[in-house]
């Protein structure tokens, strides 16, 4: 057996981790990758590479991951269901495992009515709980969907999103306790700001025990202005943003700073919270605010562990 | 044949019906929930019965219930809904303490013997909506003997006195006689609170603030429609108005009968109603049922035929029908009309995607293009403009080149004729309809108005102008309006043609 | 004269051809029973004939439309005999066999034998010259409810303005000749509130600069819920006046002034105004109390006909405003009360005696 | 019933160009339901097909008809003259009748005038929503007897994805989830646990994707 990644020995050796995502270019352009990825190069744990985010075109996840990764950084690759099938997620997963990504964000995609394909056809041909399921199976079992044996199976640390606003909150529940049965062993969650609300529904994780069998990780995006703010909480689904939270920003003199402090303030919340097993930031195209959060939120340095 | 009605409600209003029904001899059955206070051979009460649904047409229509022992069904000649309205509190008596009471909850108050009694007592009518004359009547009536009985200080605030009925214009005058002070306040400027053992009401009287020092408030109580009610106009096929109460919004409903023939509602649940109107409701709706069944004739003259071989059983006359007038046949693989329910209006036929259901008489011509230049054409509802023409003979008055056809209803209209007309060379096709509200088929002229709106579109695809298809609301009373809106439309035909 | 002979071969005479006469015969003559009307006027139609639609954008359900289909159906109606321009002379007989001498227009006379009669002479308008203190008559902007009908029925909006463009407030007073102890008419009329309110719409419709005032005691019911009907008004800029006016004088300038109470004010203000529409009350026809003697009528405390014995007994029967104050729609349902109530009668006694 | 749709006129105005005598063909089953297809439209295509015609001097010429089926030799049969005189036939029938007309009449020139949408039903006059994906292999024991295949825009199998908000699909509001409605099912029905399970992936191949491409009805085939 290979060693385990980074993140996960950070996770099982019981430090909070820290994750971050780096949206791949719209173009083949490596400089801007190595350039994002040096920003994070010993704040976080692993850097989410996105793939093909809000299904707009970019640099694919693996690719992208695998130059982060030459950079001194571990990644997290993040794979859709949305434009492969069985066969081309199975490859693209042995072909992850040989680049060394060890890694995986198992995600359904969002629609690509989202983005600027809406002609395309999608694909889902599994669903994100098949996939988890998928990759397990082939780690753990040596097989593929179809049974046939794999003589070197990939090895990856398999994750899956969480959802802590959706509604009915039992349902999603249950579609998150079968990710955990299908293989999930982290989580990152939509982006929290309503604490409160992420505190009910961490208490209610806890009732299932589900944060005995995972590691779950609050997702963040640190916040900007207050119009990006607002735009988010009109826009983006699953995102719920208190009114307070808009008018403290609104009547802020300096609304970076502000937007820091109340993003350190979530942190600081959430890390109380019983369960949280770490902190996944997604900066939205800012990955150059990624540093200074994790160093004002007392997370720096981050821990050196032993990869066992 | 002996006839046999089916009430629904075991209330005052259904008593009053089956009442009324017996007494010109026929029978009824009525379905409500508790007892019921006749007791007559003429009149069958299920107690616990509530309707499912109802099949046939006046004269026959088979209703099934829901019952303890499982579902019934019984053959009704005709059906009464008399479900009467919910009385609820009005919203003041929430914040008014314990000293208010409701003019439902009066009665037994003067009833009781050993009652302290208060010697200032006021009476609020219209505190959340104004209060209609059955209101008036009961409120006055109770404050007089309010002031009989108890001898105290009575007074009456209210927005209005509704006194259209004679009775209650004398009972207001004989209340001031006997002591009773009315006092009108001024909209939103009434507040009731608590305080220490009284309760304060006070308001404006259009002169000044005023707070009376009250030991006891008696506030009217609203009429509501009732929980089934939505429930119940969609099992019968009947309408429903904008507060909530049986019956539609249009002047051809005015009465008791309804949208459905054979189907009545009488009462408080077509609206707030004092019992002499429902007395009247039910002796008149009692000889309509009666007089109808005894002869038992279609409605219209022409009635929507089916042709089996076309019908293609796609259900979109049956949810069209603004009559009841539609059903699945038991035994052909078609759709089948009841003759005696439809009116003629031909909605159907206008919406029928196979082309299955023809009126005869359907776009009669009133007056053929002879000249050989057609410019504008204009479909007359039968109920409306027809009627207006007729009334002036203006068909005379019209220019050249306008082609008249009559419609049973503007919603009979089908858009392939009007691309016929547009073909044939008129410029511009005038749609005369009724107003909204105002379709004596319900929602005919506002079906047509969709399917206009859309034809619209098309045409304007086609570089075709919009203004080609024109639709005006007009009414028969109204001739110079009609003649007004047929020059206007032709005149600005030849507008365009300058330009 | 009726085919089933025997016991129900004559008709029923309808004395006036009003709303209520008519739809009595309407509907007499859909079951076959032979009408006869007579109406002292020239035409039938009564009073309601000269209403018209008041639709705004809307139909506004003032019920015109329903009297159209009356009048359609009862002219050139083979079972009914219309006699215009004629008067009831006299009435002698019982149930199921009177004798009626009818005058002509033509001046001859004529009996007819019915066995059911229907007096149903409507009422006539207060006489607004008991009220010269309105100036109805002497000022050309005082109007009443039915000058206003009048402009209304010949509207052409776009071409021939139906009121003069110069005038810019108008009043509405209501309860003139109603609800008024000294003036011997302490009932209300109940039709002038609904009435003036959808005038108002109608005008305020095609001539939305018009600013309208209503002088009122108590809004009656107007169909609905009224708070709605008023928020909706007073949202259009429709203006109600707690208050009964005492006089209107003609200004200096050629306007009109009311003259009423201001409760807030406790004092009494002059208002100008370029138009007043008073709403006059309903009366008992002026010839209540010949017709009451030709068929032994009584009335009831307002003056109003009223019937003495049981109808079925006596086979008279009353119907519409001769009654008392009803709207047009109420008046059509009493109307074909009676007339249902005489075809179950005719039945029953058609059936007893063997014929159907 | 298979849901079609008009295809706009222009469009077919402009597919019926090069032909001088158009057969306008309703089709009297599942278009004709639909409102889409049966003899209304056809009639009123034809009206526009002539009007059109005349408005930009074109000598055309447009005559209608409506059989039971078009996806049906023998209903085809019946109109074999009327087929012949025609340059080209616009079909309003769904994609099935369209190609039945192309293989019984091989040198006539078809034309679509029907957008086929879906398999579905009415849910209110003249609304139609899909139902049937006609996957070949039906799932609806486990899912409440509401299909996620046809009725999720990802067709997932397991549960809904994160963008589902109020109940609503992600992809249009006008929507129900779904997961949503098959929640509320299960739920409702007391069979919550089948949720729970999880699905395998789905062996697609009775019905989609190279799957059934035939079907014998054993005992009836030949």
């Amino acid at each position: 057996m290979t060693a385990l990644s980074h993140l996960q020995s950070v996770l099982e050796q019981g430090h909070f981790a820290v994750t971050a995502e780096i949206g791949p270019p719209m173009s083949a352009n490596v400089n801007l990758i190595r350039q994002k990825a040096g920003y994070y190069n010993g704040y976080v744990d692993a850097a989410n590479i996105t793939d093909n985010q809000s299904a707009v075109v970019c640099m694919s996840s693996i690719a992208t991951a695998a130059i982060v990764q030459q950079e001194g950084v571990e990644t997290v690759f993040q794979m859709t269901c949305r434009d492969r099938n069985r066969i081309a997620l199975q490859s693209d997963i042995l072909g992850a495992a040989g680049l060394g990504l060890k890694n995986l964000l198992c995600l359904s995609g969002d629609h690509q009515s989202f983005g600027n394909d809406p002609q395309a056809k999608n694909v889902y041909d599994l669903d994100s709980i098949q996939l988890i399921h998928t990759v397990k199976g082939m780690r753990d079992d040596k097989r593929f969907i179809n049974g046939k044996e794999i003589k070197t199976e990939p090895q990856v640390f398999i994750g899956a999103a969480a959802h802590p606003f959706a509604q009915p909150t039992e349902l999603y529940l249950i579609s998150m306790g079968k990710k955990i049965a299908a293989g999930a062993q982290f989580f990152q969650t939509q982006a929290i700001f309503d604490v409160e609300g992420f505190g009910n529904w961490m208490k209610a994780v806890r009732g299932m025990g589900y944060h005995k069998q995972t590691y779950i990780l609050a997702g963040i995006i640190p916040i900007k202005t207050a119009r990006s703010l607002k735009i988010m909480n009109d826009t983006v689904a699953g995102i719920r943003i208190p009114p307070d939270l808009i008018k403290r920003m609104d009547s802020a003199d300096n609304q970076e700073e502000e937007g820091m402090r109340i993003t350190l303030e979530i942190i600081e919340a959430v890390r109380k919270i019983d369960g949280v097993a770490g902190i996944h930031l997604m900066p939205v195209s800012s990955e150059q605010i990624t540093p200074a959060v994790v160093e004002r939120a007392g997370l720096y340095p981050r821990p050196q562990v032993e990869v066992q | 044949m002996q006839h046999r009605i089916l009430i629904i409600g075991n209330g005052d209003d259904a008593a009053m019906a089956a009442r009324a029904v017996v007494a010109v001899g026929m029978e009824a059955l009525v379905i409500g929930e508790g007892a019921f206070p006749i007791a007559d051979d003429r009149v069958t009460y299920k107690d616990g019965w509530t309707l499912k649904h109802i099949e046939g047409q006046i004269g026959a229509f088979e209703a099934v219930f829901d019952t303890s022992d499982g579902e019934q069904t019984e053959t009704v000649s005709s059906i009464i809904a008399a479900t009467g309205a919910d009385m609820v509190p009005c919203s003041l008596m929430n914040s008014a303490g314990d000293k208010a009471v409701s003019f439902k909850d009066l009665p037994a108050l003067l009833n009781a013997k050993e009652y302290t009694l208060p010697m200032a007592v006021v009476f609020i009518q219209d505190a959340d909506v104004d209060d209609g004359q059955w209101v008036s009547a009961i409120g006055i009536n109770l404050a007089r003997q309010v002031r009989k009985m108890w001898g105290c200080d009575v007074y009456y605030l209210c927005r209005f006195i509704r006194g259209s009925h004679f009775e209650v214009e004398n009972a207001y005058r004989m209340a001031r006689a006997e002591g009773v002070v009315f006092i009108k306040y001024s909209k939103d400027s009434l507040a009731v609170m608590p305080a220490e053992g009284k309760t304060t009401v006070s308001f404006n009287d259009y002169t000044q603030e005023i707070s009376i020092q009250a030991d006891m408030v008696v506030m009217s109580d609203v009429l509501k429609p009732q929980t089934q009610t939505s429930s119940l106009t969609q099992k019968l096929g009947i309408g429903i108005n904008h507060e909530g109460f049986f019956q539609y919004d249009n002047a051809y409903y005015p009465f008791t009968a309804t949208n459905r023939r054979g189907v009545y509602v009488i009462g408080a649940c077509k609206g707030p109603a004092g019992l002499n109107d429902v007395s009247g409701d039910a002796a008149y709706t009692a000889l309509d049922i009666k007089i109808q069944l005894d002869e038992l004739r279609p409605i219209a003259d022409v009635i929507a035929e089916i042709n089996l071989f076309k019908c293609s059983l796609c259900l979109t006359c049956l949810r069209f029908c603004p009559h009841g007038a539609l059903h699945v046949s038991d035994d052909m693989p078609s759709m089948v009309v009841y003759d005696m329910a439809c009116q003629g209006c031909g909605i159907c036929g206008a919406v029928c995607p196979a082309e299955a259901i023809n009126l005869a008489d359907n776009g009669k011509a009133l007056m053929k293009e002879s000249s050989g230049q057609k410019r504008l054409k204009v479909y007359c509802c039968k109920n409306s403009a027809k009627k207006a023409l007729d009334a002036i003979n203006m068909v005379a008055q019209l220019p050249q080149g306008v082609e008249l056809a009559e419609m049973p209803c503007s919603g009979s209209i089908k858009p392939e004729e009007l691309v016929n007309d547009i073909y044939a060379g008129f410029q511009r096709i005038l749609i005369l309809a009724c107003y909204s509200d105002a379709c004596r088929h319900v929602n005919g002229n506002a079906d047509m108005r969709r399917q206009m709106k859309a034809l619209q579109d098309t045409l304007a695809d086609m570089g075709i102008a919009r203004d080609s298809i024109v639709v005006m609301d007009v009414a028969g009373p109204s001739s110079d309006d009609v003649l007004e809106k047929i020059n206007s439309a032709y005149n600005a035909i030849g507008l365009e043609v300058a330009l | 004269m009726n085919s089933l002979g025997g016991v129900c071969v004559r008709g029923v005479l309808i004395v006036g051809g009003g709303i209520s006469g008519c739809t009595a015969a309407d509907m007499l003559a859909q079951s076959h029973i032979p009408v006869y009307i007579v109406d002292k006027s020239k035409n039938i139609g009564g009073k309601a004939i000269n209403y018209g639609c008041k639709a705004t954008d809307t139909c506004l359900k003032c019920n015109m439309c329903l009297t159209q289909d009356i009048w359609q159906n009862v002219n050139d109606n083979r079972y009914i005999d219309i006699m215009t321009g004629a008067d009831v002379l006299s009435c002698q007989g019982d149930k199921g066999d009177y004798r009626v001498m009818i005058r002509l227009e033509d001046g001859l006379e004529r009996e007819i034998n019915v066995s059911y009669i229907i007096v149903a002479i409507g009422f006539q308008p207060y006489d607004l010259k008991n009220k010269g203190f309105f100036g109805y008559g002497l000022y050309k902007n005082v109007l009443d409810g039915l000058d206003v009908e009048q402009l209304l029925k010949q509207r052409t909006p776009e071409t021939l303005p139906f009121i003069n463009p110069s005038i810019k407030k108008l009043a509405f007073l209501q309860c003139v000749g109603s609800r008024d102890v000294q003036d011997k008419a302490p009932y209300c009329s109940k039709v002038c509130c609904a009435y003036a309110l959808r005038m108002g719409q109608t005008i305020h419709h095609y001539y939305p600069n018009i600013e309208i005032t209503y002088f009122y005691m108590d809004i009656q019911e107007v169909g609905g819920v009224f708070s709605d009907y008023y928020d909706r008004l007073v949202g259009n800029g429709f203006k109600f006046v707690l208050s009964r006016p005492v006089m209107v004088e003609e200004a200096e300038d050629g306007g009109l002034e009311v003259i009423h109470e201001d409760l807030a004010k406790a004092s009494v203000v002059r208002e100008k105004f370029d138009m007043v529409i008073l709403s006059q009350g309903i009366r008992p026809a002026d010839d209540v109390d010949y017709i009451a003697d030709v068929f032994d009528l009584g009335y009831d405390a307002n003056g109003f006909l009223k019937g003495i014995g049981r109808w079925s007994e006596t086979g008279i029967y009353l119907a519409g405003t001769a009654k008392g104050p009803m709207n047009i729609a109420d008046s059509m349902a009493d109307a074909r009360r009676v007339a249902m109530e005489i075809i179950t009668d005719y039945r029953t006694a058609a059936i007893a005696s063997g014929v159907m | 019933m298979i849901v079609g749709q008009e295809k706009p006129v222009t469009e077919l105005l402009d597919m019926i160009k090069p032909y001088k005598r158009v057969l306008v063909l309703g089709c009297g089953t599942c278009t004709t339901v639909s409102l889409a297809g049966g003899q209304k439209e056809a009639e009123f295509m034809s009206a526009l097909i002539k009007l059109n015609a005349a408005k930009t001097g074109q000598d055309v010429t447009a005559t209608t008809e409506t059989v039971k089926r078009q996806c049906e030799w023998e209903f085809l049969d019946d109109i074999a003259d009327l087929i012949e005189q025609a340059d080209a036939v616009l079909s309003f029938a769904c994609g099935v009748g369209i190609q039945a007309i192309a293989e019984r009449y091989p040198d006539k020139v078809v034309l679509p005038g029907v957008n086929t949408k879906f398999m579905g039903m009415p849910i209110e006059t003249g609304v139609f929503q899909v139902r049937c994906a006609g996957c070949g292999n039906c799932i609806l024991d486990k899912r409440g007897g509401i299909c996620p295949i046809a009725r999720c825009s990802k067709s997932l199998l397991n549960g809904p994805c994160g963008g589902a908000e109020d109940g609503k699909c992600e992809v249009n509001p006008e929507i129900d989830c779904a997961w949503y409605l098959i929640y509320n099912r299960l739920k409702a029905i007391g069979r919550l646990d089948d949720m729970k399970q999880f699905f395998e992936p789905k062996d697609w191949s009775y019905g989609r994707d190279g799957g059934a491409r035939k079907l014998r009805k054993e005992g009836i085939a030949l």
